[in-house]
């Protein structure tokens, strides 16, 4: 199925939840979703048997200097089609439901997410840093990030 | 009649405590600088929590800060088992984006060099995985082999392990003369160890008890689970990128996705996921043979390209079949020569994220042997 | 009963199996070699080291014209490179017959850092970096991995600077003076339009 | 059967006129045997893992590498000898002196020749077996004692291991008694002797009838060779140190000298199942070929290289076989050997009593 034909059954499922939908030359479609209606536009798109998006290829915190964003690679192992979704959220609350009772491999994903920018993911049982360790400071993906120049009294920068 | 007097035996009334083992991060089969917290019910594995990022040192971070081909050396880190078809994604994102035909010898030779990159990295595979069986001369047989692959890769592109090969818009630097017949005979000598090793190790009945039966990873829970590549293809679920969104020359070939079905135990055990790799290379042999047939030889193999790479404003993401599943790359790019953001979907990350769910309830000895047979990098994991 | 004995076959058998295959390999040729004794930038090695090997870098000063192509194309900022103008007329030029335009007065990689991806080799323009096949230079301290690779040294880093100095400031004198001369044509001509412009 | 020929013991006793010059030697002889063979099949081991694995094998230290072991016994020597801090000292001290002591005290009785072994006392047979196991008691205590998990999972393991293997190779020693009616290592090897048909793995001396027992006796041999790996902790059985999973099982927190002991200890028990496997299976001193190359010292020639052999074919089984899980270890000797030794020794026990 195409990302106009997806978006249009969402737009239609879900009507303002859906904020944007942008088709242009070197930007793979993607639909810009409410971050309030996040999961239950996912729990539509992987119950749907006609969209069947049972794979959650990939999950990404992404820095647009003024927002947050969570971007959300859908393919469908049956159907072999593949969607788009984000979601954009203020920088001072970064707060986003959680999809890991959806999909699974969202959980280290959205760890990793919360490890690198600092969006908190709500509804994740086990929301703690994975990559970085368990007690640093910061959240060294956003663009604003500065390096510690100490950590227990190791110098970071080599 | 007398009456058989039964003893009450209750667990709870043994005095039993349950044991939190620290499995590395230096260990010798957690393949890298992994640490796993197990709780043990005497050799019963009752909970894994795996803590990564011991060889995290944010490549996504790093490159922010550079220019696009020199992202390429840090891509090769990932998973530094199999560097070409990491490197194959990302370049394959940044000539999408720019809209740069590449010349179809370049792509027979990418396409060579990915598979037999994949026999190398499934030979590691096998090799250890029957190391933390115990056997150790299969082992030395497949490093054997694989160095002779890497030899290869060596004369193409300077480097063994680390090759920085494919760049935006062609290759490093041309194959040497006689690259195809050395091929073909890695590929005959890959068959022949095959063999023996399946004699050696893959069908030793000691080796069948230890990894039939064990770590049963049902379909669904894979799919749920994200899991790509052999893991997901060891649970019966024939999804190959190669078939499935063929990129590259890949439709032009005849070759067969394979999947495991249960050959001495359940669908989807450690067997599986094995026997999956196992096969695979004979796969790839057969895809070589094909390609080597299809390729030119002559031509030039580097696109005439802007000395700055730019990439317009946009965003892609790649995916290819990587040896270890599926390898994806989120570039984003802002109109300069570095890119915005580069989120990689590191395949060992997502496949390591199943190793909780299915290692419960197995003995010790066998979670080291489900993890072996996912098959994970570290350099992967924590990137 | 039937698969109980059958196991049991499988298991002898598949371990006779087995010990046949390692007992052939005990007669097997070596596939290892003997590292230093047999080199393997030698014939004599078993695996020659291909002749495009990536190990350490070379940098030929004779030919390196001090773009500094080699240090922007290094990810991890291994390469340091500072340049002096040469005074027209000094400098000998390169050794591939063109004109040298800066003095190299520090060519400096670390190999501590260097993570031998080729990348430097593709933009010199003079092809005066390349990477050799010579691997063998490991070092107790660190910073002995600092290779410098040029030759001048401080006298004559002076020297050129002084040369430098000097030729900058004639140079600006003579600028000076030709300006002056330019102001006062300038001046000469000037009183014209003035006067045009003056009323 | 008493042997009245004179023996070793008797004849330094004799040359030297004193019992204690003669005690002293015989005491020590097999102690230098077992250093120097300790030396060898260590080299043994490297040169033949290498060979399996079409590498050279350490080459460095002498011509073609043999002075590695000594080199390695030297190294282990130099190194700093480190008792854990949560350690339970007394016995973390004790118990790789006590697996050494347990193995070498097996060569008590072994009959390196028909005229020589140091105590020929007729229940060798039942002594060598009580000191193979009193190795289990030093891999707890090693295991117990160093305070590490992993150390104590290999600790428990070996326990299990050690005493369900002892169950089929006690029963197959018993078969072997009941052929040769008698305990004694010196008598069993007379018994078989003659040509190689005359070996107990061949049912031993007998008539043409005894072909129809060979079978259980060829099994006898082989549960014998498979209880052996178990309990000397070599691979397919090396579960308690189990490298892959447990580190190093029981002696992970060992050094240095201690750890040395360990080594020292595996390979000497491997000399002794290797001995036990010639003498009760393959005739021990005796020369298959009749009166030809027979003799007291021609004995000592075969049975160090039958003995030999079997440490070769532990080695090239360790470099061949994966590892057993400890569940499935159990399931082979209770639910596999176990049962078959007992129709062997019932077999064996019918054909002793026809005979």
């Amino acid at each position: 199925m195409l990302a106009q034909e997806i978006y249009e059954k969402l737009k239609a499922e879900f009507g303002d939840a859906i904020i944007e939908f942008k088709q242009e030359p070197f930007f793979d479609p993607f639909v810009q979703v409410a971050p309030e209606k996040l999961f239950d536009i996912s729990l539509y798109l992987r119950d749907t048997p006609e969209l069947d998006f049972d794979y959650l290829s990939l999950l990404g915190g992404m820095d647009y200097k003024e927002n947050l964003g969570v971007v959300y690679h859908l393919y469908s192992i049956k159907l072999k089609h593949s969607f788009i979704l984000k979601v954009t959220v203020s920088k001072d609350n970064p707060v986003v439901p959680s999809v890991e009772r959806i999909w699974r491999s969202a959980d280290w994903h959205e760890r990793e997410a919360y490890d690198m920018f600092g969006i908190r993911f709500e509804g994740h049982h086990n929301l703690i840093r994975i990559l970085c360790p368990y007690d640093w400071e910061g959240f060294p993906l956003r663009k604003d990030y500065v390096q510690p120049d100490e950590y227990h009294g190791m110098k970071v920068p080599y | 009649m007398s009456e058989t007097k039964r003893i009450e035996f209750e667990y709870s009334q043994i005095d039993s405590e349950r044991m939190r083992l620290n499995v590395g991060p230096q260990h010798p089969s957690t393949h890298g600088v992994l640490r796993l917290e197990v709780e043990l019910d005497g050799e019963i594995v009752t909970e894994v929590v795996p803590h990564i990022g011991y060889l995290h040192r944010c490549f996504e971070k790093h490159c922010e800060k550079m220019t696009y081909p020199q992202v390429i050396p840090y891509i090769d880190r990932m998973d530094y088992i199999s560097a070409m078809n990491n490197e194959w994604p990302y370049v394959m994102g940044i000539e999408k984006l720019m809209g740069i035909e590449i010349p179809e010898k370049v792509e027979y030779i990418r396409l060579i060099f990915a598979e037999l990159n994949r026999i190398a990295n499934h030979q590691i595979a096998i090799a250890t995985f029957g190391l933390d069986a115990g056997a150790f001369t299969p082992f030395l047989y497949l490093f054997r082999d694989r160095e002779f692959i890497l030899s290869i890769f060596e004369k193409a592109s300077g480097g063994r392990l680390l090759y920085n090969y494919f760049w935006v818009g062609g290759l490093a630097a041309d194959v040497h003369k006689e690259f195809k017949q050395d091929v073909l005979a890695i590929v005959k000598q890959v068959r022949e160890t095959n063999k023996e090793i399946a004699d050696l190790l893959l069908y030793n009945k000691i080796f069948i008890e230890r990894v039939a039966n064990v770590g049963i990873l049902p379909a669904d829970v894979a799919i749920n689970y994200g899991c790509s590549g052999p893991v997901v293809r060891g649970s019966g679920l024939a999804f190959d990128l190669r078939k499935d969104a063929p990129y590259s020359f890949y439709d032009r070939f005849d070759f067969d996705v394979i999947t495991g079905h249960g050959e001495v135990g359940t669908v989807g055990d450690c067997f599986d996921r094995n026997i999956v790799r196992f096969h695979e290379m004979e796969q790839s042999c057969r895809i070589i043979e094909q390609a080597i047939e299809q390729m030119p030889m002559e031509g030039d193999v580097r696109e005439k390209l802007p000395k700055k790479i730019r990439p317009p404003k946009g965003e892609i993401y790649t995916k290819a079949e990587n040896p270890k599943g599926e390898l994806g790359f989120y570039i984003v790019s802002n109109g300069t020569d570095k890119p915005e953001r580069i989120k990689s979907r590191g395949t060992s990350f997502v496949n390591l994220s199943v190793l909780p769910e299915i290692s419960k309830g197995y003995l010790f000895a066998d979670l080291i042997m489900i993890l072996g047979s996912i098959d994970i990098v570290l350099g992967e994991v924590d990137r | 009963m039937k698969k109980y004995l059958n196991n049991i076959w499988l298991g002898i058998y598949t371990v006779l199996i087995g010990m046949k295959i390692t007992f052939v390999h005990l007669f097997a040729k070596n596939v290892t070699v003997q590292y230093p004794n047999k080199h393997p930038l030698d014939k004599a090695g078993g695996d020659k080291m291909p002749m495009n090997a990536r190990n350490r870098i070379f940098n030929d000063m004779e030919l390196c014209n001090g773009c500094n192509g080699c240090a922007r194309a290094c990810p991890v900022n291994c390469i340091t490179v500072e340049t002096l103008k040469v005074v027209p007329g000094d400098a000998p030029p390169l050794k591939n017959g063109e004109k040298r335009g800066l003095w190299v007065t520090n060519y400096t990689i670390d190999f501590a850092k260097c993570c031998f991806c080729g990348l430097c080799i593709d933009p010199c323009p003079t092809e005066a970096i390349k990477m050799t096949t010579e691997f063998e230079y490991s070092q107790y301290d660190r910073g002995n991995l600092l290779y410098k690779f040029s030759k001048m040294t401080d006298e004559q880093i002076k020297q050129k600077k002084e040369l430098l100095a000097n030729f900058t400031a004639e140079k600006a004198k003579k600028e000076a003076e030709a300006k002056k001369a330019a102001e006062q044509a300038k001046a000469a001509e000037a009183p014209k339009p003035e006067t045009g412009d003056g009323k | 059967m008493e042997h009245q020929i004179l023996t070793f013991y008797d004849w330094v006793a004799k040359l030297s006129s004193s019992e204690l010059v003669a005690l002293i030697l015989i005491v020590t002889l097999p102690l230098v045997f077992l250093i120097v063979y300790a030396l060898v099949a260590i080299l043994g081991e490297l040169k033949i893992s290498a060979f399996i694995q079409e590498r050279l094998g350490p080459m460095r230290t002498g011509p073609w590498g043999i002075i590695q072991p000594v080199a390695e016994v030297v190294k282990l020597l130099q190194k700093e000898d480190i008792t854990p801090d949560a350690a339970n000292k007394p016995l973390f001290n004790m118990a790789p002196f006590l697996m050494f002591t347990a193995a070498y005290a097996g060569f008590a009785v072994i009959p390196f020749s028909s005229h020589f072994v140091p105590a020929g006392i007729n229940l060798g047979l039942f002594y060598i077996f009580a000191m193979g196991s009193l190795a289990v008691i030093g891999l707890v205590m090693g295991g117990w004692a160093s305070n590490n998990k992993y150390s104590l999972l290999g600790a428990l393991r070996s326990v299990a291991q050690i005493v369900s293997y002892e169950i089929p190779a006690a029963i197959v020693i018993l078969s072997i008694v009941v052929l040769a009616s008698s305990m004694n290592l010196q008598v069993i090897n007379a018994n078989q002797g003659g040509w190689f048909w005359n070996w107990y793995v061949f049912g031993g001396p007998g008539s043409i009838w005894k072909l129809l027992v060979i079978p259980f006796t060829f099994g006898m041999f082989l549960l014998y060779l498979i209880a052996s790996l178990a309990e000397t902790n070599r691979t397919p059985f090396d579960i308690p140190e189990g490298e892959s999973e447990i580190v190093a099982g029981y002696h992970t927190e060992y050094s240095g000298m201690k750890f040395a002991m360990f080594f020292f200890a595996e390979y000497a028990n491997m000399f002794v199942v290797a001995a036990l496997l010639s003498i009760l299976f393959f005739g021990g001193w005796n020369s298959p070929f009749g009166d030809f190359m027979n003799g007291p010292i021609w004995g000592v020639f075969w049975f160090i290289s039958k003995s030999f052999f079997f440490v070769f074919v532990q080695i090239w089984l360790r470099w061949t076989l994966p590892r057993l899980r400890v569940d499935q270890l159990m399931g082979v000797s209770w639910k596999v050997m176990t049962p078959v030794a007992f129709l062997c020794f019932f077999a064996v026990g019918l054909w002793a009593m026809l005979k």
